[in-house]
C-alpha cells in the first residue's frame, strides 16, 4: 500500500558536492517502507517542471515517523527541492517498487555503491544490520570528498572497502577493479548493486561469471511511478524471454542475471 | 440541494462527467491506493490492439515545459488477455469501463470492436484513430476524414456498444474530421489525444526517444485541445469528451463551457494521483457556488 | 580560435545564426537599451500589411501554462509607413533586417513585396502564410500546399529579395506544403507560426481573448516546433529558420540538430529582454566547448 | 532609459489581507525612476508562471538606492513574490512607461486611490510634497482593514479623506460619494487616479462634468512590457481621432479625458 501526502522537511543540508541530505516527517510511509523502494517527489507546485522525481528511500526511523532522502542536484526538480527549507512541505507518494530481496538472518553479503547509488543501499544495510547479516561494502566514488554514507556504513558494522576514481582515499581505480581484488563477494548469499548503469552492468556481468546472486536497482524515466503508463520499461530475460516490466512497479531492483543491458 | 452531474455518451449513463485519459490510468487498480475509482463516471483504460505489443524502446517519456512526450508504442497484453484477465475485473466495478482500441488496418479496429460486442464489464469503446494506416503508407486514419469515417463505419457495424472516437489534433481541419466521423455513425467523440512532438537531446546529438517523435501531453497543450474541443462543438451534435492538459477543476470547465459534455484526465494522475477525483469535487463545488442545477446548462456555454 | 557562425538564408549572410520572432521584437529601438542588437545575425520586425491595421481587441494576450496565447490581429503602421520611418533606421543598422508581410489576398502579398523590393536597408522578406485567405472563405493560405505555393510564387516573381515562407504548424502535413513553397521558389523556410489555441474564463464564462482564439507560443510548443524542422529538414533543401519555445541556447541548438539553418527568438524577449544575445553567445560557446569549426556541421546532425 | 537587473530582496512583510510591501536593492532602477512608472517582474525562474507580471513603483531611496513595491497576491505570480525571502534576488526589468505629469511647484493638486491603486500614489506623493504642492488625498478600499498607505500620506502633509464601503473608517460608501461631497478637487492644477477601471472610469467622468484636468493609471495585459508586441492596447481619443496607444510604453498614465472605456 502507499499513500499520496504532505510531508514536512525536518532537516536539510549538503553533505557532498552537489549533494543534499533531507529529513521528512512521514509516518505513514516510514512505516510501509522497506529498503530498495523509492518516493516519488513532487519538487514544484507550478506546472514547470511537471512531473514528479523518484528518490530512493534512504534511510527510515519508524519510531520518529521521519524518513531520509539522498539526493544529487542534477537539474531543475532536484534543485528546486534542494532550496526547501525546514518547516516547508514536499508531496511525497509512495513507498513504490519491490524492495530488495533479504537473506537469511547472519548471512554474508555484500553491497556495492557506486556514487549516489549508495542513497537505498544505506536504508539496506540498516535492515541487514538488524538481521546479523555478515555485510561488505564495496565503496566507490570519483573521489574523496565525493565518497557517500562511509561513516555510516562503518557504524553499522559493515566492513567498508572504498575505491576513488583518482586514489584521493582508498583504492586508486573504480569498484569493479576494487572487487576483481577483493573476492570475499564470491562467498556472499547476495550481493545487491546500486550506481550507474555502466558500473552495474560490469559488476553484474563479474556476478554471472563467478555465479553469484545479485540484485541491481535500475533507474528509468518515469511518468506515474505507479505502474499505470509503462514509461519505465525495462527488458528482463526469464526463462529464456524477454519481457518488458515496469522499473516502478516491478522493481527498481531486479535479479542481476535477468536484466539485458543494452 | 446537490446539482445534477450525470451526463450521457451515446447510450452510456456517467453518473459524472469525469473519466480517465486511455493510457493513463492502467487498466484502473493501479490508482487504487490513492481514490476510490468507482466514483468516477468512467473509466477509460490502456489502449488495445488485436494481438499484444512490445511497445517502442526506452526511452519513452522526456519532460518538456509544463508538458511530457511520450512514445509508449502502446505496449499491451492485447484483446484476448484483456477480455480474459480484466474483463472480469471491469464487471465488478460500479462505474464504466472505456476500452480504447487502436489497429493497423480497418479490419483490425472492426475484428476488435466484434471481440469486445458481447463482454460483459464494458461500457463504451473508444477509437484511436492515431494510428498509422498501413496500408496507406503509414499516415493515420485520423488525419483525413475519408479513412476517419472508414474506421467509423466498420466499428460502428461491429458492435452495439457507444462508439466514441478519439480525435488527432495533428489536423489542418479537426472540425471536418469529426462532422465526418459523426456522418459515419459514432455515438461520441474524444477530443483531444496527443499532439505530436519530438525532442533532441544535445550532449548525444540525437533524439531523446528511443522512437524519434512522440505525443505531447499535459498543460502545455491545453490551449489547444480547448481550441479543437470548441471548434468540433460548433460542427456536430453529438457529445465530446474533452482532454488535453486538465490539471484541476478550473481546467475541466473551460472544456465543458467549450462544448465538452464529459472530460477525461490524463497526465495529471501522474502529478497528482487524487487529480480526477479532485476535478470531479471541484466541478461540483463550482455548481453549487454559481447556482446551477445541472450540469448541462454549462457544457458550450461559453459560445454565448 | 573562434569557431566560424556564418550562415547564409538564401543570398542573406547572416554572421551568425541567431535573429528575433516578427511580431516579438517591435521594430527594434525597443530592446535597444538591453542588447546590442547590431550584435545578432539579423533581426526580423513585426508583420506588415499593406493598409495600417487597428488590431483586435482587448484583451489580446493571455498566460498558459509554459506558453502565451496572443491574438493582436496584425495591428501595424501598414507598409508605407514602414518605409518611410523605419527603412531609414533599418539602413543604418550594422545587420540585416529581415521584414514580415501579411496579406488578405494573393495580390496583397505580391504588392507587399513590390513596394518593399527597392528599399535600401531591407534584407529579406518573411511571408506570414498563416493569414486568412479572404477569396477562400478565410481558410489560411498556409493550410494547403496549392494556395502556399502562389502566394509563394507570386512574391518570388515581386521581389528579388530573398523569400522565406513562413509555414503555419496547424496543417496535417507541414512537410508537403514545405516542399510545395521550396518548389514555389522559396529561398527559405520559417518554422514555425503560433499554434492555434483558446482559453476560457469560467467565471464570465467566455474566452478570454477579445479574438476568441489566438496564437500559441512560449517553451510550451518546442515540442512540436522542433519536431516540424525535423519533419521539414528531411523533405526540403533550402535553409530553414526555427523557432518556437526558444528560451535559451539549450533550446536553439535543439532546433540546429533537428536541421535549422538559423533560430529566432520570440516569447522569451518578454521573460528576459537579453534573450537573444544570450542565446548567440550560449552557441558560440557550445562550439568552442566541443571543438566545432563551423556551426554548419551542426545543422541537421540529429538525423544521423 | 531601462534596466534589467537582479535586485536583492532586503524586506518583505504583508501590510493588509493579502497585501505585502516588498524592498529592493536596485539603485539603476531607484535613480532612473519617475512617478508613475512600473517595472516587469520575473516571479519565477522556471518557465511555469511564464510572463513577468507589471508592478508599480511604488516608493523609491534615491541615497539608499532602494525601491519598494505594494502588492495585492492575486495569482500564481504574487504568490510567488510574496515568498521571496529577504537576500533572495528578484529579476526586474525597468523603470518602464510614461509616469504622471507634474504640475508646477505649489500647486494644488487632487490624489485618488481605490484599494491596490494606493501604491504608486505614494512615490507620486513624495515628489508632490517635495514640490510643496497642497496635496488632498481621497482614498477608498472595502473596509478599514484594506485601507493601504493612510499613514504615509499623512506623514508627507497631504490632506487624507478616506472612504470604506462598510464605514468601518471614514466616510460610508465609495470614493467616488466622498468625491462628490468633498469639492476642492475642483480647484486643483491636477487629479490623479489609480485604482479599479470601473472607479476610474466614473473619476474620470466626474472631472470631465467639472472640466477639470487629471490622469489616471491603467492597467492591461502585459507580454514585453517595452512597447514591442502590443499586448496592452488602449483606445485613446485624441484631436477627435481614436488609435490604439501601448499601456506599457506610451502609458500606463494617459490624460483622463483622452481614455475610450469600454
Ligand atoms: C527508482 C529510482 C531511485 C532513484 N533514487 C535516487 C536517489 O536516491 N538519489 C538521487 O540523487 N537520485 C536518484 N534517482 C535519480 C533521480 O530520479 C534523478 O536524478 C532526478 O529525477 C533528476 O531530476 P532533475 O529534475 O534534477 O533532473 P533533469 O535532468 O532536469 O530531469 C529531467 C527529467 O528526467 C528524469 N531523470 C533525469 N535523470 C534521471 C535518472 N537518473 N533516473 C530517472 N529519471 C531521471 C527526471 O525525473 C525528469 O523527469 C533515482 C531514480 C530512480 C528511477
Ligand atoms: C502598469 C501596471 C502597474 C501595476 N501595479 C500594481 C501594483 O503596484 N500592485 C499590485 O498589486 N498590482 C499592480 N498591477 C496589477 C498586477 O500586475 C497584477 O495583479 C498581477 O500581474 C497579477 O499576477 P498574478 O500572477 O498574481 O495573477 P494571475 O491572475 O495569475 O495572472 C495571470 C496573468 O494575467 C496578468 N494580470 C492579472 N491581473 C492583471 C492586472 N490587473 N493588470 C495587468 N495584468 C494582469 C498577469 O500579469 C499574468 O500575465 C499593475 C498592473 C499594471 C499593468
Ligand atoms: C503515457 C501516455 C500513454 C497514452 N496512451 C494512449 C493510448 O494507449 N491510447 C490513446 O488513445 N491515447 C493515449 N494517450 C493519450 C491520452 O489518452 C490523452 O488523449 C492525452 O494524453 C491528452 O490528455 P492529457 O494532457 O490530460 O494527458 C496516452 C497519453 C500518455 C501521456
Ligand atoms: C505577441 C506576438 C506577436 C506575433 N506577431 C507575429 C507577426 O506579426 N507575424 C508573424 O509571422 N508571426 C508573429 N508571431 C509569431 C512569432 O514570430 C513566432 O513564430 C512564434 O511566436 C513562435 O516563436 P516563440 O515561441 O519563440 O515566440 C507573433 C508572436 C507573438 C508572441
Ligand atoms: S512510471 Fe508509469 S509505469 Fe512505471
Ligand atoms: S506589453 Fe508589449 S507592447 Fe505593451
Amino acid at each position: 500500500m502507499s499513500k499520496v501526502l504532505d510531508a514536512k522537511v525536518l532537516a536539510v543540508y549538503q553533505v557532498a558536492p552537489e549533494t543534499y541530505y533531507m529529513e521528512l516527517e512521514a509516518p505513514e510511509i516510514a512505516r510501509l517502507a522497506v529498503p530498495g523502494q523509492f518516493v516519488h517527489v513532487r519538487c514544484s507546485d507550478a506546472q514547470d517542471p511537471l512531473l514528479r522525481r523518484p528518490l530512493s528511500i534512504h534511510m527510515v526511523s519508524r519510531p520518529k515517523g521521519v524518513l531520509a532522502l539522498l539526493f544529487r542536484v542534477i537539474g531543475q526538480g532536484t534543485e528546486l527541492l534542494a532550496k526547501r527549507q525546514p518547516g516547508d512541505t514536499v508531496n511525497l507518494l509512495g513507498p513504490l517498487g519491490k524492495g530488495f530481496t533479504l537473506p537469511l538472518p547472519g548471512s554474508r553479503v555484500a553491497v556495492v555503491a557506486g556514487g549516489i547509488g549508495a542513497a537505498p543501499l544505506v536504508f539496506l544495510v540498516q535492515e541487514l544490520a538488524n538481521m546479523k547479516c555478515q555485510i561488505t561494502v564495496y565503496l566507490g566514488a570519483k573521489d574523496k570528498k565525493s565518497i557517500l554514507c562511509d561513516g555510516q556504513f562503518t557504524q553499522m558494522d559493515a566492513e567498508v572497502v572504498i575505491a576513488t576514481d583518482d586514489g584521493s582515499m582508498g583504492f586508486k581505480g573504480n569498484v569493479i577493479d576494487l572487487m576483481e581484488r577483493h573476492m570475499d563477494w564470491r562467498k556472499t548469499a547476495m550481493t545487491y548493486v546500486c550506481g550507474p548503469k555502466p558500473m552495474m552492468q560490469r559488476v553484474a556481468a563479474l556476478l554471472a561469471a563467478a555465479d553469484v546472486p545479485g540484485e541491481v536497482s535500475l533507474e528509468e524515466h518515469m511518468g506515474c511511478g505507479v505502474g499505470a503508463c509503462l514509461s519505465c520499461a525495462v527488458k528482463i530475460a526469464h526463462h529464456g524471454q524477454i519481457t518488458n516490466k515496469r522499473a516502478c512497479a516491478d522493481g527498481p531492483v531486479f535479479p542481476s542475471w535477468q536484466v539485458v543491458w543494452d | 440541494m446537490k446539482p445534477n452531474l450525470q451526463v450521457e455518451i451515446g447510450t452510456m449513463l456517467m453518473a459524472n462527467p469525469v473519466t480517465t485519459a486511455s493510457g493513463t490510468f492502467g487498466f484502473g487498480p493501479e490508482y487504487t491506493p490513492y481514490l476510490d475509482i468507482e466514483r468516477l463516471g468512467a473509466i477509460t483504460v490502456k489502449g488495445t490492439t488485436l494481438e499484444p505489443r512490445e511497445g517502442n524502446p526506452t526511452p519513452r517519456l522526456v519532460e518538456t515545459p509544463s508538458g511530457i512526450l511520450n512514445s509508449i508504442g502502446l505496449q499491451n497484453p492485447g484483446v484476448d488477455y484483456l477480455i480474459e484477465h480484466y474483463a472480469p475485473y471491469f464487471r465488478q466495478l460500479k462505474t464504466n469501463v472505456i476500452v480504447n482500441i487502436a489497429g493497423n488496418t480497418v479490419e483490425e479496429y472492426a475484428n476488435l470492436a466484434a471481440k469486445l460486442n458481447s463482454v460483459p464489464g464494458i461500457a463504451a469503446l473508444e477509437v484511436n484513430i492515431s494510428c498509422p494506416n498501413v496500408k496507406k503508407g503509414g499516415l493515420a486514419f485520423g488525419s483525413d476524414p475519408v479513412s476517419a469515417a472508414e474506421v467509423t463505419k466498420a466499428v460502428r457495424q461491429a458492435t452495439t456498444l457507444p462508439v466514441i472516437i478519439k480525435l488527432s489534433p495533428n489536423v489542418t481541419d479537426i472540425a471536418a474530421i469529426a462532422s465526418a466521423v459523426e456522418e459515419a455513425g459514432a455515438d461520441a467523440l474524444s477530443v483531444i489525444n496527443t499532439l505530436l512532438g519530438m525532442a533532441i537531446d544535445i550532449r548525444k546529438r540525437k533524439p531523446v526517444l528511443g522512437n524519434i517523435m512522440g505525443g505531447l501531453s499535459g498543460p502545455a497543450v491545453k490551449p489547444v485541445a480547448v481550441r479543437a474541443v470548441w471548434q468540433v462543438y460548433q460542427r456536430v451534435k453529438i457529445p465530446i469528451i474533452g482532454m488535453g492538459g486538465i490539471m484541476n477543476a478550473a481546467d475541466a470547465l473551460e472544456f465543458i463551457l467549450a462544448g465538452a459534455t464529459a472530460v477525461a484526465v490524463g497526465t495529471a494522475s501522474f502529478i497528482n494521483p487524487r487529480a480526477a477525483i479532485e476535478v470531479l469535487e471541484g466541478i461540483e463545488r463550482y455548481l453549487v457556488e454559481n447556482n446551477i442545477d445541472d450540469i448541462k446548462e454549462l457544457v458550450g456555454a461559453a459560445h454565448g
